[in-house]
């Protein structure tokens, strides 16, 4: 392949109060469909989310380089990326516990764009019924809703989203599957996620983390195609792929 | 009668100059979640800056338009020191709750001992028009023009307030930057920029507060902050963290139940009242009258 | 396989050198006790840090008031570092003791022993009692109704009822009754030994205590109560342990100082102590063994200390813009604390782990 | 074992919790579903005492515990897991199952004795350290684990206090697919001939189907069905409410 | 050096031309700063006068060494023991009643000399043998109040006054002068922390007394003065109170001139020689600076008669009479009460510019305080 990358990850390496998390780190995201972030808990693979959108922790130090088309990332502020149109699902939800559902929402809309809250109710009725409640008395999983909601109202380039389906009932891991699969048709999108049955319906490239190295990259489909290559990157047979 | 009336309006006076401290103190307390201990500097430095002005800043005086000058230009170095005091002290420790509270009692100690240095210990008269020294005759008690004008310049500040945290995002921001700083940022905005503009307005609430204050108490002093301060932070707890109304209310029931209970029972019993409600109301609603969150 | 990477690499001491260190590590805080045991023997003159030698009663009383308050601080740290319980009010256990004690002999002329053990039995009872009532909070509200309860007992003493107190001049220490190696200018080593001692008596019971099982129930309580209450205990009862601990000590501790410095002033009632209680701890490193013990002794040898610095020739040569503020001694210990806090977060015992880097460059050589 | 009996949690006028009514065996191993929001962390809230229900009972032995705070029913042998995980932060990871542990056996309120010497309470704590893989983990902060890190170390802390009720809120979310089938297998281990019995939220349902006896669905705070997995898979109200299609 | 020695060493004063040690500890810093500037300079004033300006008694010189005590007890306490352990036998100061309260104790237990300073409490006249004051105490305060009303017989008299013990202790004195020569004492108190005077004004003005006292020391006096004034109390009767120091004269505003004042000591309440060498020392005189001059004087008279004998320098002081700024001063022999002229003022001008005029004096014995037993 051999169009630009929408995002490309060189070396990257993070520390944290001196542990060496992630060690160069390199791989690129399409700019079209979903790549995925595969690997075991503790890998890295939250932190290399976090590092490209320039969440890591005060006592924690990132080299190496993130580019998005050709600007680099690392050195510039979160909120103005997220202004350039990198959106971020974060894993713990986050969600403003304080805050009702319409105010979170509302924090989210971005100057400039019109919130396309009818494509997010649509999807989520439950944030449109539950607009004056606060938002930390949500159930988990209405919470995930929540966090995705609030991103999807606005127009991102490239998205990054970490285990948008964990906790979230069988028929909304569905539900969620279909719209991220809808979003990928437009925006490309990074994606870690544990659930291989959604990450076989999505993914075209696959990259895989182990021990703050990447292990493997490539397309997706094969990876989870081949039981050698899932046994020994995963640990798990492709036979119990299918959930 | 008469006497029940003065003791209510002086009271409200009195509330109103509790609700001046203690609206700003409430606003950086309830949403940016930095208990300030430096308050009481910003209402030191509005007071001394008022009281400067008057004597030295062309265009400003003590009577007519120049005190409004001077007045304007106490608040606006307040707001200054408060900005100055967000953008370089308190702004690397968010989260960092305990440091700050070291960094502004720091603060508080320095700055305090900063205005004895530069203008003594001594109480300096403090400029203000002649009128604020009379009183007026409301139903046969004479009220003390000062603590009226007190009460006006609370209700505009109490809706000034009220329309920023109704009318704008900001208010939103900050609420949700207190819970979660680095999330706001991840939704793309500048969340340092709020909290700059909350410590802006905490200062000039203050800075207000201290003006008024020298015109209420005819002097200015480098100590005068502090010792309203720990009144201020009662109204602030007792009207629930960060609800400006909540410490309207609050500063209300303080400032009569001193008054009243002052006149009728023995001195001090006043203060001890005071502080008898705090702990009553903290053990029956721990979030203080008005919930904790930051509702308008 | 994911460990490998995780867990750094210790640092490769000389092998030997750490395993005698090891060995002689626990006894250092029995050597450091001694040496303070001792130090009223030396006569070495340390200029511009000291007034006089070492064993001059100046040099001895500020020592002892400083030790007082490094134990004060621990003790403090029981509620505020071990258990992450935010008392506004923790001055009103040490006030109570210097009062307690100065009362007691003074006015109603107890023998000093008597005094002593109706005061710091008094002391673990009053916190028993209010920390009954304001432990049914938590958080600010917590700070809060223990300021107000701290606010009370300033109320108190500052009215003066039946000429108890003695208002805000304070109560002198009546001496006639004490024993004779406790008074006078020639004695105040023994006050310094005895500060010693309560000093070393905090820091042994906060250690063993904080070591204990319920040491570690409280280590729990500071990170997450609910848990802690899903575990089967009850998050109530240790708080309230800790609490009237911690105020037991601080009564102990005021008993001590009413003896150091022979009388009792207003001054010990103020919320600013509590304050400077919270500044000791975090300007040492809250939640470790040392950390609040030098906080505490630091804090109180600049407080007293820099009145002196701001009278010295050295700052009053300065120019005016620089002199008159550094001679305010609340300036300079305000702008200390600012900076301590920007260049030692954590503390100043995280001096040593930020320094250890440093250490191992300089050994390796 | 643990029985409620009309639980009905109320917020203003919407039943959270609406007359739930069940039972649970000795050494039963009861799975809850439903969809997101119907009500099963507050359920479990209800039974451990961290909320108060509006109406109804909740039985433990036969005995009504209601009134009782949540320490007084970890005490009777009640555990339970939280759905964002909650351990104490600021301790290692060793030093947090040693105080579940510890919590436990009693003697917590011992001030004067060195926690440390506790061999048992170590071993203990080991023990359950290493069942659920994080043996090479123990000196570390639990704060700063990884997230599926931090669920098995929640689990731990269950194990630690040997309860007799277990209540599961989704242990397996966010657990990476390879160690799935070890914390089964633990979790199954806890069951059987031990006489314990389970009561688990989860949305995975080949976790569920494996281990359940029976399978309890709430829908909007009330209990749809109680019965075995077959008939509960096969019942259309469940698929369409709350599995829709499986991918 | 060596490094070693004993934990009980002090040092011990030295030989016949050694310099004698004199420790000053008094407030630099804190809220009492300005009262111990005046203090001080009046002392090195008094000092100069006193040596004929050669700073020597005989040929020995004397060492000042000065300590803040920032208006903390447990400062001042600390501060001197370590002068005592340096050797030094005399030590004044003290700015604020609370120090010289706790210093006292401490001079007697070793045996040194205290000069108490501008600290005006009561109870350290005769505290002890080795306590002496140089200002005046509360008691004079009240005297000179009295003599504002006349024959006081069935008379009205209001004090208002502080919680606390300056409060206290006004009141009892008030009681005891004012109410001893017939008239009706009775008292309004404020907690010091009021910021609100109304009520108390009210309660003032229901009771209408004859004569007002009021004992006010604090920040809040102008506010406090301010409203006494709005609620129509300076108006209705005779307002008496001690007058501050200068810087604190422009906030009384329109108040100051319906006031009628007792005052310790201003600029021009006298004209002795004394006055005058002070005067050319310090420009303007100043509330406190007669305390410091005082001292200074009985420090030297200590020394010129004592050597190094403390007991010889007590008895050196006690029923000593000497010409000071005020004028006549006598210490008491019985319990070391310094008598001393004692003035009623008027204060006149408005905005930052006020004077004040002597209408009247008390001489020391017409304002002496009754004789206390000494304590110890
Ligand atoms: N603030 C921190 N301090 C110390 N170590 C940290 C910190 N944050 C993360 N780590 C460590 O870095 C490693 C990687 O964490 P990360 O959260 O990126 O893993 P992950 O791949 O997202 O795992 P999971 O699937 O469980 O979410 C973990 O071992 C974790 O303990
Ligand atoms: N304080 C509250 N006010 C209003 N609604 C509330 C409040 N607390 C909880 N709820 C609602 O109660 C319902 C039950 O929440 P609960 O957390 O028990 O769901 P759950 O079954 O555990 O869902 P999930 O599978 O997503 O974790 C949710 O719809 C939630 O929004
Ligand atoms: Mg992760
Ligand atoms: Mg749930």
């Amino acid at each position: 392949m051999t169009v630009e990358p929408i995002l490309s990850v060189e070396n990257l390496s993070v520390r944290i109060a001196g542990l060496h998390i992630l060690q160069g780190v390199s791989f690129e995201v399409a700019p079209t469909g979903v790549t995925v972030l595969l690997g075991r808990n503790g890998v890295g693979k939250t932190t290399t989310l976090r590092a490209i959108v320039g969440l890591t922790p005060r006592n924690g130090e990132v080299r190496g380089s993130v580019r998005m088309g050709s600007r680099g990332l690392l050195t510039r502020p979160t909120h103005r990326l997220v202004r350039d149109g990198l959106g971020y699902v974060p894993e713990d939800r986050c969600v403003f516990a304080g805050l009702t559902v319409a105010e979170n929402l509302r924090l989210a809309e971005r100057r400039g764009t019109a919130p396309a809250y009818d494509k997010v109710f649509a999807l989520f009725p439950e944030l449109d019924r539950r607009g004056r409640q606060r938002a930390g008395s949500l159930s988990g999983g209405q919470q995930q809703m929540l966090a995705i909601g609030r991103v999807l109202l606005n127009d991102n380039r490239l998205l990054l989203v970490d285990e948008p389906t964990k906790g979230l009932a069988p028929k909304v891991v569905t539900e969620v599957a279909e719209v991220l699969e809808r979003v990928a048709e437009s925006v490309p999108v990074l994606l870690v996620e544990q659930n291989l049955a959604v990450v076989r319906r999505l993914a075209r490239d696959a990259v895989v983390l182990s021990a703050g190295q990447v292990a493997w990259t490539g397309n997706a489909q094969d990876l989870l195609l081949e039981t050698a290559l899932t046994r020994s990157l995963l640990g798990v047979g492709s036979g119990e792929v299918k959930a | 009668m008469s006497t029940v009336i003065l003791l209510a309006l002086t009271g409200l006076g009195l509330a109103a100059l509790y609700f001046l401290v203690a609206s700003g103190l409430s606003l950086v307390f309830g949403l940016a979640d930095v208990l300030n201990f430096a308050h009481g500097l910003f209402l030191g430095v509005g007071a001394y800056a008022t009281w400067w002005a008057a004597d030295n800043l062309p265009g400003a005086g003590s009577t007519g338009f120049g005190f409004v000058v001077a007045v304007a230009f106490g608040v606006l170095a307040g707001a200054l020191v408060a900005v100055l005091v967000e953008l370089v002290l308190i702004r690397p420790l968010y989260s960092r709750t305990i440091e700050q509270v070291l960094v502004t009692v720091g603060l508080s100690l320095a700055g305090v001992a900063l205005l004895q240095a530069t203008w003594g210990a001594d109480p300096r008269p403090f400029p203000r028009p002649a009128w604020s020294r009379e009183v007026t005759s409301i139903l046969g008690a004479n009220v003390p023009n000062a603590g009226l004008l007190l009460i006006i310049a609370a209700v505009l500040v109490l809706g000034g307030l009220l329309a920023f945290l109704r009318f704008t995002r900001y208010g939103l921001i900050i609420r949700a930057g207190v819970e979660n700083r680095e999330m706001v940022t991840a939704l793309g905005i500048d969340v340092r920029k709020a909290f700059t503009l909350v410590f802006a307005i905490g200062g000039a609430a203050a800075a207000l507060a201290g003006a008024l204050g020298g015109v209420y108490f005819g002097t200015v002093s480098p100590g005068q902050g502090g010792s309203l301060l720990i009144f201020a932070f009662i109204v602030v707890v007792i009207g629930g963290m960060g609800s400006v109304v909540g410490s309207a209310y609050a500063a209300v029931a303080v400032g009569l139940l001193q008054q009243f209970v002052n006149y009728y029972g023995t001195s001090g019993l006043g203060d001890l009242c005071v502080v008898g409600l705090l702990a009553v109301v903290l053990l029956l609603r721990p979030q203080g009258l008005a919930g904790k969150v930051a509702h308008a | 396989m994911t460990n490998s990477v995780l867990e750094a690499p210790p640092a490769r001491v000389s092998g030997e050198a750490v395993s005698r260190w090891r060995r002689v590590r626990p006894y250092t805080p029995l050597v450091a006790l001694v040496v303070a045991a001792i130090v009223p023997y030396s006569t070495l003159n340390l200029p511009g840090i000291f007034e006089g030698p070492l064993n001059s009663p100046g040099t001895l009383q500020l020592l002892a008031i400083c030790l007082v308050f490094g134990g004060l601080a621990a003790g403090y740290d029981l509620l505020f570092g071990r258990t992450g319980m935010l008392s506004f009010g923790h001055a009103l256990y040490f006030a109570a003791g210097v009062y307690g004690t100065d009362v007691l002999i003074t006015r109603a002329g107890l023998p000093l022993w008597q005094a002593a053990l109706l005061t710091v039995a008094g002391g673990a009872i009053l916190a028993a009692l209010l920390g009954a009532v304001a432990l049914r909070t938590v958080g600010i509200a917590f700070a809060m109704v223990t300021l107000a309860f701290a606010q009370v007992g300033a109320i108190l003493v500052a009215r003066d009822f039946g000429g108890l107190t003695g208002g805000e001049e304070g109560l002198p220490l009546d001496v006639a009754g004490l024993p004779s190696a406790l008074v006078g200018v020639a004695n105040t080593v023994n006050l310094y030994w005895l500060a010693l001692a309560y000093l070393a008596l905090v820091v042994f019971v906060v250690h063993r205590v904080s070591g204990s099982p319920t040491g570690r129930v409280l280590a729990g309580l500071r990170d997450d109560e609910r848990r802690i209450g899903v575990l089967g205990l009850d998050p109530y009862r240790f708080k309230l342990v800790a609490f009237t601990l911690a105020g037991g000590l601080a009564t102990a501790g005021g008993v001590v100082y009413c003896l150091v410095v022979s009388g009792a002033s207003p001054h010990v009632t103020s919320s600013e102590l509590t304050l400077s209680l919270l500044v000791m701890v975090v300007l040492g490193g809250p939640g470790t063994r040392w950390g609040p013990v030098l906080g505490g002794i630091l804090y109180m040898y600049l407080d007293h200390r820099l009145t002196a610095f701001g009278a010295s020739d050295a700052v009053n040569s300065l120019p005016a813009f620089l002199s008159r503020p550094l001679s305010q001694p609340l300036f300079v210990l305000g702008t200390v604390f600012i900076l301590a806090v920007y260049f030692f977060p954590g503390g100043l015992t995280s001096l040593r782990s930020r320094l250890h880097p440093l250490v191992v460059a300089l050994r390796r050589k | 074992m643990l029985a409620t009996h009309g639980l009905t949690w109320r917020i203003g006028e919407v039943a959270i919790v609406d007359n739930v009514h069940f039972d649970l065996a000795p050494g039963e191993f009861l799975g809850v579903i439903g969809p997101n929001g119907a009500g099963k962390t507050s359920l479990f809230n209800l039974i451990t005492g961290l909320r108060r229900p509006t109406e109804g009972r909740v039985l433990l032995d036969g005995e009504d515990v209601t009134a009782l705070p949540p320490h007084r029913r970890a005490r009777l042998g009640l555990g339970r897991t939280f759905q964002a995980s909650s351990v104490f932060g600021s301790l290692t990871v060793r030093e947090n199952v040693r105080l579940a542990v510890q919590a436990h056996r009693g003697g917590s309120m011992k001030l004067w004795r060195r926690a440390a010497a506790d061999r048992e309470v170590a071993a203990a704590a080991d023990a359950a350290l290493d069942r659920v893989g994080l043996a090479h983990r123990g000196t570390a902060l639990a704060g700063t684990l990884a997230h599926g890190e931090k669920r098995k170390l929640e689990i731990a802390l269950l194990l630690a206090g040997e309860p007799r009720v277990m209540l599961l809120d989704e242990p397996m979310a966010g657990v990476s697919a390879e160690d799935v089938p070890e914390l089964v297998a633990v979790i199954k281990s806890l069951t059987g001939d031990s006489g314990r019995s389970v009561l688990m939220v989860e949305h995975h349902m080949d976790v569920i189907l494996e281990l359940a006896d029976r399978i309890a669905v709430m829908h909007h705070g009330a209990l749809l069905a109680c019965d075995t997995p077959d008939t509960v898979m096969a019942n259309s109200t469940v698929q369409e409410a709350y599995l829709g299609e499986a991918l | 050096a060596t490094a070693c020695g004993s934990p009980q060493d002090t040092a011990s004063g030295g030989g016949d031309a050694a310099p004698v040690k004199v420790g000053l500890v008094y407030s630099q810093s804190g809220p009492l700063a300005s009262y111990g500037k005046q203090y001080i300079e009046g002392f090195k004033a008094g000092l100069d006068f006193a040596t004929k300006g050669t700073g020597k008694v005989g040929d020995r010189k004397i060492e000042l060494t000065e300590v803040d005590d920032a208006g903390d007890p447990a400062k001042a306490v600390s501060a001197a023991k370590d002068l005592i352990g340096k050797g030094t036998k005399i030590i004044g100061g003290s700015t604020a009643s609370g120090v010289a309260l706790q210093v006292a104790p401490i001079a007697a237990q070793n045996k040194v000399l205290f000069i108490s300073g501008p600290a005006a409490t009561d109870a350290v006249t005769g505290a002890n043998k080795y306590t002496f004051r140089s200002g005046r105490q509360s008691y004079q305060d009240v005297v000179t109040a009295k003599s504002f009303i006349g024959d006081a017989t069935g008379k009205k008299v209001v004090v208002f006054a502080q919680d606390g013990a300056f409060g206290d202790a006004n009141e009892a004195a008030v009681k005891a002068v004012i109410g001893g020569a017939g008239a009706n004492v009775s008292s309004v108190r404020a907690p010091a922390s009021a910021t609100e005077f109304t009520p108390f004004a009210s309660q003032i003005k229901a009771a209408k007394p004859d004569l007002l006292f009021v004992a006010w020391a604090g920040t809040t006096a102008p506010a406090m003065w301010q409203t006494l004034d709005q609620q129509g109390v300076l108006a209705s009767t005779t307002v008496v109170t001690g007058l501050d120091i200068r810087a604190s004269w422009p906030t009384f505003g329109a108040a100051g001139s319906k006031i009628s004042f007792l005052s310790h000591y201003f600029d021009g309440a006298s004209d002795t020689e004394a006055a005058k060498a002070l005067k050319a020392k310090v420009g303007t005189v100043d509330l406190f600076h007669p305390d410091g001059f005082a001292a200074a004087q009985m420090v030297v008279r200590a020394v010129q008669e004592g050597g190094d004998d403390v007991d010889k320098m007590v008895k050196a002081l006690e029923g000593w009479q000497f010409d000071s700024v005020k004028g006549q001063m006598a210490i008491r022999p019985e319990d070391h009460a310094l008598l001393q002229p004692m003035y009623q003022a008027k204060l006149a001008g408005s905005g930052t510019e006020f004077t004040a005029t002597v209408q009247k004096s008390l001489t020391g014995d017409e304002s002496a305080p009754p004789v206390t037993q000494m304590k110890g």
